[in-house]
């Protein structure tokens, strides 16, 4: 395959996950509002949002790495995205997986944060850097039980490739992380709720308190840039939790109704829930979860989770 | 931390499977509720531009502009609110306040226009989809911002008044004028309406502040009579008065009456400041004809202008119709003399018992006065001409009444019968009454007239007391005959009265000669309007005075005739009633001021 | 816990060595230093109750030190009074409070009825009791609704937002108006109630009774919220009386005080109100204390809605209102609004204009003195939540 | 009420005493007695609460009149108690002291009235006004209307008409006013 059959894939492939994560997130607009009784916006809304946004003049600017905080942020979402296999078996959207993707991806979900924060830094607002240190902060302790879970499944099928990984899930629902090694897929879905930032852990954006933190002063195309992001960034991280825990997709359709319901658990939490104060939330990412991931990581390790 | 805790917040997801609250199209799904205080109407038909709204409104949001269409007249100012939705806070103050209950609200409650000055409009007047909506917010009849109750004016009862001519209306304590004046909107529709254009808020407003002094001033800023005009004026600015849309109007007559009644004759000239007049004499001269409201209003204003005037009055007393035309019950003559003594006090010269016409010419007047002015007032009885209306026993009501003033024995029967249906008419039947009270201890006086009850000229009240005094009054009748019996009057026939005046509102009256009365009488009266007196002309002046068609002298804006020198006011020109009288007089010392000055 | 000694405006010093130096009740910030930060929150921050701000200095996310700024809705409607007429006076005080404006109407009209010696009929004054009552509802929903938002628990807001809006079509209703109901004037109430509103609003209580019931799984009895709200805000009972704390935040720290039952108004004297109090004193208890007496209000207003007369006047014979002139006197008229004693001191001198009228709301003490001292010490994640279980309402500071 | 009036009347010299309402009360005492009086009715007499601090401007008298109005929680009874103050170079003692939340109704007072209370914490501070040059403007003689005709700007194109004069320019334009007779306004 040439590269350039790769990169016109690699495009269609990223459009569709840009377009189905701003239709998630304006899905589950949806839902919330139905739990608030109301009936919502339409689910096209993130769409009407962005266009809306990119329009509008630029209106407050400040500075170089301002610019390139968004752009960093949409990288980070493009880097990740870009590594993950997303249907097993298609080679329209099998990205550009290859050996060692899942460290690459491992940083990407970081790096698009990182950029963000320098970006942010520059805007000046006393929100931003508030928002900023809520949000590394978080991350870092969400990390720490997503990273053990990742590594217990590292561990356990003996790659780091995700196609790999996603290959030796095959035939069945049987072979599927969830089911292999529960603690991993627990800890890391407790870390997803983190990474998706819903209630209780929307601590960065949190209105009432820091309101909605660093992209404070962000407006017009750097808004759009950022909810762009949001769509894709999304897309990809709940790809990567279906290919790492439950067992990939082979069609269209299956990542669909798969990432869905990986998403519904984060919106179902969500919904219940205020939200934590910053430091209720650190201490609870390295409390139990962390202590679940370790253990995943000694049930494969010794007690022959691993075949 | 418990279990419950934590899982029972998952409950929200309960709701997300209820129908919503919210309404997907609210502005078409959800109509305000029937009194909801949405955005103004205004019914023209009602609406009488008092300001009241413009009044009331705490954020200045309303102007009075003029409209299109809508005519300035009695009682209506032509004016119309223009509410500023900028400002308006929908209080709805303006609505509750509103006497006529013109000004309401409908319920709408969206309004979308590109041009801010569009919010800016006169309810009513701009077209709006919501002028003719039924719904929205009205006042409660349950309430009441303005005070629409009067307060009652304490009379003699009737057993005590009919034996007697003492006067019936007691007149406002301090308390109750106060109370009275504080109903006042100080709109000023009245001022238009009254014949003397009296500054009426203002006096009122003057009385609520306890300021009786700066009262009396304003009275006689246009209206040198107000003890007469507080008591026996046909208060035509209360038919007008805002508040009588909706309840009583203003009593604003009695306030009047209260006004000049706390202030003693002998304070006049201080409190008016016309103590030193005798300084600002002018070298000119003014004869008045006649003492009554015209003459004497018109010799007051010239005397505090500087002029020198002498007024020639027939009859012994001053005062003319208002003191031989009324009755002494309503008028008493020491109150007629305080406004005439201060008038005197002025160095204004009367002198009596002198007829123009006869003890001296109009002639010999113009001769040695600069100007004359005549007020000569309408003091001859008009006859319905039936048959039998020649005999002796016949009368005129004005020349009793003025056979009643001037103390003259009047020999009253024991039935009597008075035609006619005005206030002579009242005053009239109501003297008769207390006079066979006196003689015969029982009181047995008629009044008929061609009119129906609901539209008798005179006032509702002075057909309620004459009932009150035991008199009869049956009207919706028309005369057709006295019968005379050896000379002697025996009683008045009638006929039902249909209608009195025919489509075009001229004098034609119907009868219906089936329906019969008979009115058994020893005397009759009759009162059915009065005739000027005009014999003082010589006829070289009536060859060169202009009359009207209607037989009356033709004046000019200022009251002045096509003689120069003369200026004509009062009941014969205008009226008849006492505040057109001293209107007259007022603007005719000014004509003659300006004729003078230009001489 | 805050302790008294330690206020800052009583000239005592205690150990505040992690604080900032205290000269003349003042803080000393040296920003300089690099120790703090200067944050503000507000005017315009959703956190924030209505338009204040507070100006904090936070070491990392720990306030060190906070003061109340106001000013941005001054209207000066105290003034303004001055140069209106009484009957005037009545679509502006309703301004004072959005939430709950009813009590603002009460308090002037009865106030201007002290002074004048004016008698309101009995059906009027059951009209005010139950247009008071369902105020409270009002207002308590919106505050519930804000304090689950004020922790980022949108759902419990929307719902009972929701739920106040059905509150408000009765007041549309009843009065003609939503949000300022304009509905007491001098010597009455302007408006009857309308046909079948009993039943509407009897339907109404019971809707609310279910939504509250799932309030309560979800809000009182949620783990995040326990955590959050409890040991929040402290108020001590000797707290209460220095710094003139009234309402639920009073009650919550055991001081039995309700206005409705102690010096009882309208006709709360003729009604079962019970007292509700609570020892603990932190903002889950107020929360607590709020939501009962919510409960309460829905058991009034059903009591209220069989008791009102059917017929009757419900205006006092008032003169014009247009000439109205109040003998010179003063008073001092109070309810109990769901903050706490909103009171009206009114001074006539005789003429058709207020001398003086000074509306004291109950969120002056709470969201000046009482929040700057408890804010002290708190995460800044934790200011909104402090401040809405205070339940401040900015108007009320700056009349 | 009455035996605490006694009470008090017997501490210092009350100037005035009224009742009125059941639960309202006012006394009125001397500048200098007031810290006395209300530290009295704070400890002694259990008035603990006290529910505002306001003043009132009566420009005749050049007097400004503060009103402390306190609450006794045991027999359920307002008490106000005011002091009358010089209006030029108005200043009172402050009761920060005895009530927590006393130094903003001070601050307040300061600013809205000029009154200044020395001592009391932050009294300098502004309160709703930042930036305030004018006089205080609480006071009586501060004019609103003026003040905002001078600083903003009226909607243009407004006007109205007074029903009175628009009907005598209408009706009886010629209707000359009397001569010679003056009111007392003009």
């Amino acid at each position: 395959m040439s590269i350039w059959t790769k990169v016109l894939y690699a495009f269609v492939s990223v459009s569709v996950a840009t377009v189905y994560g701003l239709t998630l997130s304006g899905i589950v607009r949806k839902l919330y509002a139905r739990v608030h009784g109301r009936f919502g916006p339409p689910v096209w809304q993130p769409f009407l949002d962005i266009i809306q946004t990119y329009s509008r003049r630029v209106a407050v600017s400040h500075g170089n790495m301002f610019f390139l905080g968004p752009v960093f942020r949409l990288a980070g979402g493009l880097g990740t995205y870009l590594f993950i296999p997303v249907i097993f078996g298609s080679a329209l959207f099998s990205n550009f997986s290859m050996a060692g993707d899942l460290l690459l991806v491992m940083y990407f979900v970081f790096f698009g944060q990182l950029g963000m924060a320098l970006g942010a830094g520059q805007g000046g607002h006393p929100y931003s850097p508030l928002g900023i240190a809520r949000g590394l902060s978080q991350m870092s302790a969400f990390e720490v039980p997503f990273s053990l879970a990742v590594i217990a499944v590292a561990i356990q099928y003996n790659s780091l490739n995700i196609t790999s990984i996603v290959a030796a899930q095959q035939g069945g629902f049987m072979h599927w992380t969830l089911l292999t090694n529960p603690l991993a897929v627990i800890a890391a879905m407790i870390s997803m709720l983190g990474m998706n930032m819903h209630a209780p852990f929307s601590i960065v954006l949190a209105p009432q308190e820091i309101p909605i933190g660093p992209p404070v002063e962000m407006n017009s195309s750097f808004l759009s840039l950022l909810q762009t992001n949001r769509g894709l960034f999304a897309a990809a991280k709940l790809v990567l939790f279906m290919n790492l825990f439950f067992g990939g997709a082979t069609t269209l359709v299956e990542m669909i109704l798969k990432t869905f319901f990986i998403y519904m658990f984060s919106v179902f939490v969500g919904a219940a829930y205020p939200r934590f104060r910053p430091e209720q939330s650190f201490r609870f990412f390295l409390k139990w979860p962390a202590f679940i991931g370790v253990l995943s990581i000694i049930y494969i390790t010794y007690l022959g989770g691993a075949s | 931390m418990k279990l419950k805790d934590v899982l029972s917040p998952l409950r929200v997801w309960e709701r997300a499977a209820k129908k919503p609250m919210t309404i997907k199209d609210p502005i078409n799904d959800r109509p305000g509720a029937v009194n909801y205080r949405g955005f103004h109407k205004n019914d023209f038909s009602k609406c009488i531009g008092c300001g009241s709204c413009e009044e009331i409104c705490q954020n200045d949001a309303i102007d009075l502009v003029p409209v299109e269409g809508q005519e300035t007249v009695e009682g209506d100012s032509g004016l119309r609110p223009m509410i500023d939705y900028g400002r308006c806070c929908w209080c709805a103050l303006c609505v509750d306040v509103c006497p006529t209950g013109a000004l309401t609200m409908s319920n709408e409650y969206t309004w979308i226009a590109d041009n801010p000055e569009d919010y800016r409009f006169v309810p009513g007047a701009d077209k709006t989809a919501w002028q003719d909506s039924e719904k929205g917010y009205t006042r409660s009849p349950d309430i009441q911002i303005l005070d629409y109750e009067r307060v009652d004016m304490q009379e003699l009862e009737p057993e005590e008044r009919d034996k007697s001519f003492i006067e019936i209306v007691k007149g406002y304590n301090k308390e109750q004028a106060m109370k009275e004046a504080e109903r006042c909107l100080e709109c000023g529709l009245c001022i238009a309406t009254c014949p003397a254009h009296m500054d009426i808020p203002g006096y009122i407003a003057a009385i609520r502040d306890d300021d009786i002094d700066n009262a009396l001033r304003i009275l006689y800023e246009t209206n040198p009579m107000p003890e007469i005009c507080g008591r026996i004026c046909t208060h035509k600015c209360e038919t007008v008065c805002a508040l009588h849309n909706n309840g009583d109007p203003l009593a604003i007559r009695w306030l009047k009456r209260y006004i000049v009644d706390q202030v003693p004759a002998d304070k006049y000239s201080e409190i008016l400041g016309t103590d030193h007049l005798e300084d600002e004499v002018l070298n000119r001269k003014v004869a008045i004809i006649g003492a009554g409201p015209a003459g004497l209003s018109a010799a007051y204003y010239l005397a505090i202008m500087g002029y020198k005037t002498k007024v020639y009055e027939a009859l012994p007393d001053p005062g003319g119709m208002v003191r031989y035309g009324i009755p002494e019950y309503r008028l008493p003559y020491d109150q007629i003399d305080k406004d005439i003594d201060y008038i005197r006090s002025l160095g204004v010269e009367i002198q009596f018992n002198t007829r123009v016409g006869t003890d001296i010419t109009l002639e010999e007047l113009h001769g040695s006065y600069d100007a004359v002015f005549a007020g000569t007032g309408l003091h001859l009885g008009r006859s319905t001409r039936v048959p039998g209306a020649d005999n002796k026993r016949v009368y005129f009501a004005t020349d009793l009444l003025r056979e009643v003033t001037l103390g003259n024995e009047i020999d009253v029967a024991e039935n009597i019968v008075v035609i006619g249906g005005g206030n002579v008419a009242m005053d009239i039947t109501r003297t008769l009454a207390r006079l066979q009270n006196l003689k015969y201890g029982k009181v047995q006086v008629l009044a008929t007239c061609l009119e129906a009850e609901d539209i008798m000229p005179a006032d509702v009240e002075e057909v309620v007391e004459a009932r009150e005094e035991n008199a009869v009054i049956d009207p919706g009748w028309g005369p057709k005959e006295i019968e005379i019996r050896d000379g002697k009057v025996y009683g008045l026939h009638v006929v039902k009265c249909l209608s009195v005046f025919d489509e075009n509102g001229r004098f034609s009256p119907k009868f219906d000669e089936d329906q019969k009365k008979f009115f058994k009488a020893d005397m009759v009266v009759e009162s059915i309007g009065q005739g000027m007196d005009l014999s003082y002309l010589s006829e070289g002046i009536k060859s060169d005075l202009k009359f009207s068609p209607r037989g009356r002298i033709e004046v000019d804006d200022s009251f002045q005739s096509s003689l120069q020198w003369l200026f004509v006011g009062g009941d014969i020109i205008q009226g008849p009633d006492v505040i057109h009288g001293i209107a007259n007089g007022y603007i005719a010392a000014k004509g003659i001021d300006t004729y003078l000055n230009k001489k | 816990m805050s302790n008294l000694s330690e206020s800052k405006y009583r000239g005592y010093e205690a150990d505040r060595s992690k604080y900032p130096r205290m000269e003349n009740g003042k803080p000393v910030i040296d920003l300089e230093s690099h120790m703090y930060t200067k944050l503000w929150q507000g005017p315009q921050h959703p956190g924030v109750t209505g338009n204040m701000a507070v100006e904090l200095i936070v070491n990392g996310d720990e306030i060190v030190d906070a003061k109340t700024h106001m000013g941005y809705l001054h209207r000066a409607f105290e003034k303004l009074m001055e140069r209106r007429r009484y009957i005037q006076c009545f679509p502006l005080v309703c301004r004072i409070c959005v939430p709950e404006p009813d009590t603002n109407e009460y308090c002037v009209s009865a106030a201007m009825e002290d002074l004048a010696g004016i008698q309101v009929p009995e059906r009027a004054l059951w009209l005010r009791t139950l247009n008071l009552e369902m105020s409270r509802i009002g207002s308590y929903l919106m505050w519930l609704g804000g304090q689950a938002g004020s922790l980022g628990m949108g759902a419990i807001g929307q719902w009972t937002i929701g739920m106040r809006d059905f509150w408000l079509d009765l007041f549309e209703e009843m009065t003609g108006g939503r949000v300022y109901h304009m509905y007491m004037i001098p010597g009455g109430v302007r408006k009857t109630l309308p046909e079948g509103f009993r039943d509407r609003a009897r339907e109404l209580i019971v809707t609310t009774r279910k939504l509250l019931y799932d309030v309560e799984n979800t809000f009182l009895s949620n783990a995040i919220i326990k955590s959050r709200l409890q040991g929040l805000g402290v108020i001590s009972p000797e707290m209460v009386d220095e710094y003139g704390i009234v309402g639920p935040n009073a009650r919550a720290s055991g001081m039995e005080h309700d206005i409705r039952i102690n010096n009882p108004y309208v006709k709360y004297g003729e009604l079962d109100v019970k007292m509700l109090t609570s020892t603990v004193g932190d903002a889950y208890a107020r929360a607590e204390l709020r939501y009962r007496d919510l409960h309460q209000s829905l058991d009034l207003v059903t009591e209220i809605l069989n008791r009102i007369p059917q017929d009757g006047p419900i205006q006092a014979d008032m003169p014009n209102l247009l000439n109205w002139k109040i003998p010179a006197g003063q008073t001092y008229v109070k309810a109990e609004s769901t903050r706490g004693e909103h009171g009206f001191y009114m001074v006539s001198d005789g003429s058709d204009k207020p001398r003086r009228v000074f509306a004291r709301g109950a969120s002056y003490t709470h969201a000046i003195s009482v929040l700057e001292e408890l804010a002290v010490n708190i995460s800044i994640s934790d200011l909104a939540g402090l401040m809405v279980s205070l339940h401040t309402c900015p108007p009320e500071i700056e009349r | 009420m009455e035996q605490l009036v006694k009470r008090i009347n017997g501490m210092i010299h009350l100037k005035a005493y009224n009742r009125q309402r059941d639960d309202l009360f006012f006394i009125t005492v001397e500048k200098s007695q007031l810290e006395l009086v209300l530290s009295h009715l704070k400890n002694n007499e259990g008035f603990t609460h006290l529910a505002f601090l306001q003043a009132v401007d009566f420009l005749e008298d050049s007097k400004f009149q503060l009103t402390y109005m306190l609450y006794n929680y045991d027999i359920r009874v307002n008490l106000g108690v005011k002091v009358l103050i010089a209006r030029d170079k108005a200043e009172m003692t402050s009761i920060h002291k005895l009530w927590a939340h006393a130094w903003q109704y001070q601050r307040e007072l300061h600013e809205l009235f000029g009154i200044n209370f020395p001592g009391s914490p932050r009294v300098e501070e502004s309160f709703v006004l930042e930036g305030w040059e004018e006089m205080p403007p609480m006071r009586r003689d501060f004019d609103t209307k003026e003040y905002s005709e001078r600083t903003f700007y009226q909607r243009p194109g407004r006007s109205t008409n007074d029903p009175k004069e628009y009907m005598k320019e209408k009706m009886y334009k010629n209707y000359a006013a009397s001569p010679r007779i003056r009111r007392d306004d003009e």
